[in-house]
């Protein structure tokens, strides 16, 4: 990915999420608070200092925006106000928004049903992982 | 007999139909009717965090106005469908950008600008019925039965938004199960996450978090855990099967009450 | 009313309770009362009069009359005796040196609306219940009271007296009074609207003085548009802004002590509705901060020597009326 | 006739790089009444004062203008040079040209014209200046200090010292403040009491310190050098004169399950108590809301053991009212409530303590006896974790409502909690999770080195996310940041470094003192610079943590500093009064009152005068007149005065009047 | 609102403003603006004051009568005044003042009351800049003098 491109997907996730990295002081909070920590490989923090930077393409890429459990821990305990949860959301719409880029789709779900499942996990599945 | 607008949500009408049935029970025996929004519409089952999502916020905001038009009030029940529709009215209310596309979409439907006061089920019997006035009208007591309250985040998170209790330290439910005569058991994970939005991605994960928590309930003394959200019932119950009893709170209320019994399955 | 007044100020004369009365006094028409210190008998028998014509208010005149040694009967009607209490609760009225005889009011009638009636030759006027008579040269006539009054006694805001030593007549109630309709009927106009009333009204002001000169809280030992000192006396204006300014900071030095008593507007000979300025300040005060209504009480208490931490932002007025 | 002399500064290029000062000389020039206008590099310099006092002398000058940088910053200087010419110092006016005029225009157009209005302005005004002769004012030799703690105590004995009485006003029974409460200090580690108790024991028994325990301040009058101040004295029950600190009563008295406040709640004491050990005054004092005898009468066994007699039920809360010269505001602070950060289990596990809990934990005669045991089950701790910054350095508006400031004193206790924890029980594993550790001060870096490089203390930086106690261990959720790694420690122990907050009485106290605060109620220095231990409310100081968050050396130097400017003060046997005070024209005034009660200050009166009338009679008028020493010249009543009677000399109606007219002109 | 266009075209209108600036916050917010540099328009002229509660609605009204554009008083936020209580004081007066002038018509942005302290210079430049913009949209001020016809 180009510089160029970076930078322009960064500020994309910026305005979209409407964050500022720079309000973050270093402290961890939310990446010790966070519930998803063991099954992200970039997490919480790291969206924030990554997002700054413009290394933004490795977090595209990974599954760590699908492991978010909205749970808002972050946005309670950051002592900032940074709510990293807002720009995890905003890195995994604008991947989801690219043409055929849809994580979750209507044909998976089949095989996941189980008779117990309620509604509310399908409508939030397809609201958090497709356009 | 007060009269609240009320917003079931989809659970609710299917795999939740006790959670919202003995909500309506206990309402009903406590003088409160709650009178169901017509032709709502789902509210998505999560809050879009972005600024430029407009029309996910859409459904939430016609069951507002709605609400708006009948009692003022909304009460809702499941956590998710409350944790969405009062973040969309704090939008509304407080975000020019947001209120303005959402009012741009509504059109001819009419305007909003956050009028209508959101309130869950649990405040509603807190604030307007109150837990003494519940105390009186139990018929079952609860008779000490050690019962953890679950909470989860949806409930509380955003504090600042939700201002449903003490983010960190909730008594709502604690407080509703001392009432039934029921002993509360404070467990440190009653606030943190189960895990379930992930159960169609990574069922194992969703399961992981739910065990620690039922856990964590177990080992404080809980012999049984009440939810509000159907989403954290099906974590707790389902993926991490076995262990502590887990119930909807609004069953544990009807029981207390003595109108479980309307309830037919 | 007239002949129970009459005799009781004679009597108090008389016993030595009071050196003299202040009252009102017939002129040469039944129009133009006046007031008037009457220290004997026979000047009273003479002079005095009580008739729907005896609108001025007295109060202000007892500023100089208590000055001086021994008591002074006055009689005030039920408005009157606000204006009263304020001036004793700035202490330009000694209360020691008066004896209030408070009178009862049914409202006190406009002549310029008997004359649009067509009614000449006016002799007397008396209350006949909700009704006056008028006996003219012509003969007599009955007219609903309410077409007649004056303006501020048709929205009368208290029949009660708050101050007296003895009353004599009915007592009556603080009334539910709309005096705040005009004010509220300009305000909901534009501000261009407003500005071209106001510029219709100002400009016929002739800094003749009268409504200063009758009004009792424009009682200062000098007044600052007399006062070569002060930089805004009463000279040849020399732009048209003066009258304004006179006005505005008229209004401003009588806010929270105004008791309106709409002598200003009765007064004044081109008709300008003086007492809406006072008014608006009235209403914004029982809006912002509190209802108030000055000379209520002795006590002094008034809304411009007080405030709270918690007084709404000037920025308020951005956010209310027209435009 | 006027003779004005008109200064124009350049004040190097700062003025003149946007401000033609030539051409604004002229313009002054041609103003009437102005018979000398010079520019000139630095009127501050002493050249420039001199041309001044030269051109007073030459030209004669009824008033002088000097158009240069704000009058806050030099018109002390010039008053000085226009007075040393012979010329009364209030004839001077300043033009600020520069603050308000060249540094913010950079069109060199806009900034003459501007320049040129300002210098008129001034003009206008100074033709209309009066001399003006300050009074002065007796200053009461006598200073109030209010709180008892390290600060006020230190206060006290440097006034004391200095000769001058003092009061010390405390709210609770005993001085000592949070001092006394501590067990040992940093960065020397000696004992907090064995420093304090003997700086207590010698304010207590100094001939010039007078202690009012168990009081509080409850209104207060006056000004700079004559407060008068009411002060509260609850009733304590006990007759502080008779008591003999015996300590029987506290023994046998059967009310015993009181929450003990000096061990922040963690054991009891009786109804009736001494604080503790070394309290001073060493009275007892019964709490009315345990005592049985208070409250139902039934009881009495504390007047029946006392062998002196010193029980008295039947005492009433007193009002004393005191002059004094100086207040000194040492009221200390407090820890914040945490209820917002249950996140940490405070209020779920009796194992999480705040750190003022854990130094009662550690001390001696805490409730433990000195031995670190976990309040939960009295068992010793292997694990212990502390959390910096609970509730300090968040931003504004934040979730959980924290302090915007660091609250600087928790690092360096943290690192003492953990270097003694260490030093005392080797067995045990020391955390401490922090964003930041912040140690400047002599002595303090080293110390915090010390505590990890010496005592093994694991520092880790990151904040603690979650604590959940679940079977009898408190299973800590945090992150290391430079590992990068989510932690997960089972923990025997959590000690929370609370942010700390101006203690709750400072803001009404604040009120009664018109001393201004911050949004975080602590009290502001007249200068955060130079003068940072006074208020901008003359008369009144301010001595440590009530002003902002402080160790204990750097409380006791600033008490001293207060206390060497209250020395200052009272030194003075008179102080000089602002001239610009309020004066009532006696012929305009109507006698209302409207002026007297809007005056903060009490300033105003009312006599009845007489007066002599055109007609040679005597007429007697109720009229105003204002105490100049009382009043600070705010203004206030000039505006309510419709009359016009009052008016502020040196902000005259008609100076602002001629002011206004010279801008609009 | 009527705006006056009588400044033509060839003339940018540059109004007068007269600022009332208590001494002991807003005057030295003033003069904090300027030691951090930050621009307003030169069409304010500051007048110090001990305290807002000093400024007589006459003041005001006179700076009108000669000429004035518009006229802001600035003191301390309220519960921080130097005497105590003179700031809320003059909110009473001022806003009761202003609310006046509205009621004659007279255009609501021409007069304002701002609390600045003495930390805040950039909020003083801010104040002003809005304050000038705010003025200058309206333009000479006509109203006032016009109140009384001129015959």
């Amino acid at each position: 990915m180009s510089k160029q491109k970076a930078n322009a997907l960064r500020e994309e996730i910026l305005r979209i999420s409407n964050v500022d990295p720079l309000k973050c002081m270093r402290c961890g909070k939310c990446s010790a608070t966070c519930p998803a920590y063991d099954e992200m490989n970039y997490h919480p923090h790291e969206f924030v200092y990554m997002v700054e930077r413009g290394a933004v393409e490795e977090l595209l890429d990974d599954t760590s925006i699908y492991r978010c459990l909205s749970c808002f821990a972050c946005i309670d305990r950051c002592p900032r106000q940074v709510e990293p949860a807002k720009l995890i959301e905003a890195v995994r719409n604008t991947c989801l928004r690219k043409q055929g880029a849809n994580h979750f789709k209507a044909d998976m779900l089949p095989g996941k049903l189980d008779p117990e499942l309620p509604q509310q996990a399908v409508v939030s599945a397809f609201r958090k992982y497709a356009k | 007999m007060m009269t609240f607008s009320y917003y079931p949500g989809c659970t609710l009408k299917n795999k939740a139909k006790d959670l919202d049935e003995y909500a309506r029970l206990s309402a009903r025996a406590l003088g409160v009717e709650l009178e169901e929004l017509n032709e709502w519409q789902c509210c998505g089952g999560v809050y879009p965090l972005s600024k430029d999502e407009i029309a996910t916020k859409l459904s939430s905001v016609r069951a507002l106005m709605k609400a708006r038009d009948n009692s003022g009030t909304l009460v809702t029940l499941c956590s998710a469908c409350h944790n969405v529709i009062k973040q969309v009215n704090r939008d509304m209310l407080t975000d020019d950008y947001i209120a303005t596309r959402v009012n741009n979409y509504l059109g001819a439907d009419g305007q909003y600008h956050g009028e209508t006061k959101v309130i869950h089920f649990l405040e509603m019997l807190r604030d307007t019925v109150g837990f003494d006035e519940i105390k009186k009208r139990v018929v079952k007591p609860l008779n000490g039965k050690k019962i953890g309250a679950y909470y989860g985040c949806l409930l509380l998170r955003p504090a600042k938004t939700m201002q449903f209790d003490n983010a960190e330290n909730p008594r709502i439910i604690e407080d509703l199960i001392e009432a039934l005569g029921g002993e509360a058991v404070i467990y440190a994970e009653r606030n943190e996450c189960c895990g379930a939005y992930v159960t169609l991605e990574d069922k194992d994960f969703a399961a992981k978090r739910a065990v620690s928590i039922k856990n964590n309930a177990e080992s404080m003394g809980a012999e049984l855990i009440v939810t509000a959200c159907p989403l954290c019932q099906y974590n707790l119950k389902v993926n991490a099967a076995g262990g502590v009893e887990v119930k909807y709170f609004t069953e544990l209320l009807a029981e207390a009450l003595g109108v479980k019994e309307g309830f037919d399955e | 009313m007239q002949k129970v007044m009459l005799e009781r100020a004679k009597a108090l004369l008389s016993d030595g309770t009071v050196r003299a009365v202040l009252a009102w006094e017939k002129g040469d028409f039944a129009y133009d009362t006046t007031p008037a210190v009457f220290n004997s008998a026979e000047r009273l028998e003479k002079g005095f009069v009580y008739s729907p014509f005896c609108g001025a208010n007295l109060s202000k005149y007892l500023i100089k009359e208590t000055q001086k040694e021994g008591k002074i009967l006055v009689f005030l009607k039920p408005c009157d005796t606000y204006s009263f209490n304020q001036l004793v609760s700035e202490h330009r009225i000694k209360r020691e040196n008066v004896y209030v005889v408070g009178v009862e009011c049914k409202g006190m009638l406009d002549i310029e609306k008997i004359r649009e009636k067509g009614v000449t030759s006016l002799i007397s006027a008396s209350w006949e219940g909700e009704q006056v008579r008028l006996v003219t040269a012509d003969g007599e006539i009955l007219a609903d009271s309410s077409e007649l009054m004056q303006e501020r006694c048709l929205c009368c805001k208290s029949k009660k007296h708050v101050a007296y030593d003895e009353l004599l007549g009915e007592e009556g109630e603080v009334l539910d009074s709309n005096r705040f309709d005009e004010v509220a009927r300009l305000e909901a106009m534009s501000a261009k609207e407003r500005f071209e009333f106001w510029r219709g009204e100002l400009s016929r002001c002739i800094r003749c003085n009268a409504c200063r000169n009758v009004c009792p809280a424009c009682s200062c030992e000098k007044c600052i548009f007399d006062n070569p000192d002060s930089g805004v006396q009463n000279k040849a204006a020399a732009d048209p802004f003066e009258e304004n300014l006179f006005h505005v900071i008229r209004a401003f030095h009588v806010a929270g002590r105004c008791t309106d008593c709409g002598e200003c507007s009765r007064v004044c000979p081109e008709h300008i509705p003086l007492h809406l300025l006072n008014r608006k300040f009235i209403k914004d005060i029982n809006e912002l901060y509190g209802e108030f209504q000055a000379g209520e009480t002795e006590l002094p208490r008034e809304p411009l020597t007080e405030y709270k931490a918690d007084d709404v932002e000037p920025g308020v007025v951005y956010e209310r009326g027209a435009e | 006739m006027h003779r004005i002399g008109v200064f124009v500064c350049h004040c190097g290029t700062n003025i003149a790089s946007t401000v033609d000062v030539k051409a604004v000389a002229e313009a002054a020039a041609k103003e009437p009444g102005v018979v000398f206008s010079a520019d000139y590099q630095y009127m501050c310099s002493e050249a420039g004062q001199n041309l001044i006092k030269d051109t007073i002398k030459e030209k004669n000058l009824t008033g002088v203008v000097v158009c240069s940088c704000s009058p806050r910053m030099h018109e002390n200087t010039f008053r000085k040079a226009v007075s040393a010419a012979g010329l009364n110092p209030y004839l001077l006016e300043v033009a600020n040209i520069r603050e308000q005029c060249s540094w913010i225009h950079k069109d060199i157009k806009d900034g003459t014209e501007k320049a040129i209005v300002l210098t008129r302005a001034a003009i206008a005004k100074v033709v209309l200046n009066a001399p003006l002769v300050a009074g002065t004012s007796p200053v009461t030799k006598r200073a109030l200090v209010i709180g008892g703690g390290i600060a006020g105590i230190q206060t006290a004995l440097d006034i004391a010292d200095a000769g001058f009485e003092v009061d010390i006003v405390e709210k609770r029974p005993t001085i000592g403040g949070k001092m006394a409460q501590l067990d040992k200090t940093f960065p020397t580690l000696d004992c907090a009491a064995c420093i304090l108790t003997p700086k207590m024991v010698e304010a207590a028994q100094h001939e010039k310190i007078r202690i009012l325990s168990y009081s509080e301040v409850c209104g207060v009058k006056g000004f700079v050098g004559s407060f008068k101040v009411k002060i509260k004295r609850k009733a304590r029950f006990v007759k502080e004169d008779v008591c003999t600190g015996c300590g029987l009563c506290t023994e046998k008295c059967p009310m015993k399950r009181v929450p003990n406040e000096f061990n922040l709640g963690m054991d009891e004491r009786r109804a009736i108590y001494i604080p503790f050990a070394q309290a001073v005054p060493k009275v007892a004092v019964i709490d009315p809301d345990h005592c049985n005898m208070l409250k139902n009468g039934k009881c009495g066994v504390c007047a029946k053991v006392c062998s002196v007699g010193a029980i008295d039920y039947k005492a009433q809360d007193s009002f004393v009212e005191e002059d004094y010269g100086a207040i000194v505001v040492a009221t200390g602070f407090e820890p914040i409530n945490i209820d917002a950060y249950d996140e940490f289990a405070y209020s779920q596990s009796k194992d999480v303590v705040t750190s003022l809990e854990y130094e009662r934990l550690m001390n001696a005669a805490g409730p433990t006896g000195g031995k670190l045991l976990r309040p939960s089950d009295g068992k010793h701790p292997h694990t212990i974790v502390f959390v910096q910054c609970v509730g300090s350095r968040e931003s504004d508006g934040s979730p959980k409502c924290g302090k915007s400031y660091c609250s600087k004193i928790c690092c360096m206790y943290t690192a003492k909690h953990a270097m003694l924890t260490r030093e005392k029980y080797p067995d045990t594993e020391v955390y401490v999770f922090y964003i930041d550790v912040r140690t400047p001060g002599k002595g303090f870096d080293e110390f915090y080195r010390r505590a990890a490089e010496q005592y093994g203390v694991h520092y880790v930086k990151g904040m603690v996310g979650k604590v959940v106690p679940e079977n009898g261990v408190l299973k800590v959720r945090a992150f290391d940041l430079i590992a990068g790694e989510q932690l997960q420690i089972n923990a025997d122990m959590v000690v929370l470094a609370t942010a700390i907050e101006p203690d709750k009485t400072a803001r009404p106290l604040a009120t009664l003192l018109t001393a201004s605060m911050d949004t975080n109620d602590f009290f502001t220095e007249a200068h955060p610079k130079l003068r940072p231990v006074e208020s901008p409310t003359a008369g009144i100081f301010l001595s440590g943590a009530c002003q902002g968050p402080k160790d204990i050396p750097e409380t006791v130097a600033q008490a001293g500093a207060a206390a060497a400017k209250v020395v200052g003060l009272l030194a003075k046997d008179s102080i000089v009064c602002n001239p610009c005070v309020a004066h009532s024209d006696e012929k305009l005034c109507n006698g209302c009152s409207r002026c007297e009660r809007v005056c903060p200050y009490g300033a105003i009166t009312y006599v009845d005068k007489e007066f002599k009338m055109p007609d040679r009679s005597i007429k007697i008028r109720r009229v105003s007149q204002v105490n100049e020493a009382v009043c600070q010249g705010c203004g206030a009543c000039t505006v309510v005065c419709p009359s016009g009677a009052m008016d502020l000399k040196g902000f005259s109606t008609e100076q602002l009047r001629a002011e206004v007219d010279a801008i609009c002109k | 609102m009527q705006v006056n266009n009588s400044t033509g075209s060839k003339d940018v209108f540059r109004p007068k403003i007269v600022a009332f600036c208590c001494n002991w916050c807003s005057y030295a917010g003033a003069d904090l603006a300027g030691t951090n540099r930050l621009n307003y328009p030169a069409d304010v002229k500051i007048i110090r004051v001990p305290c807002s509660c000093r400024v007589n609605p006459l003041f005001v009204l006179q700076a009108f009568q000669r000429g004035a554009d518009g006229v802001i008083i600035c003191g301390c936020h309220p519960g921080d005044c130097h005497y105590t209580s003179g700031n809320y004081y003059a909110r009473r007066r001022m806003t009761l003042l202003f609310s006046m002038l509205d009621f004659m018509g007279i255009e609501k942005g021409r007069t304002r009351v701002e609390w600045v302290s003495a930390a805040e210079g950039a909020k003083f430049a801010d104040t002003m800049n809005d304050f000038v913009s705010t003025v200058t949209a309206l333009g000479e001020n006509r109203r006032l003098e016009d109140l009384r016809c001129r015959k």
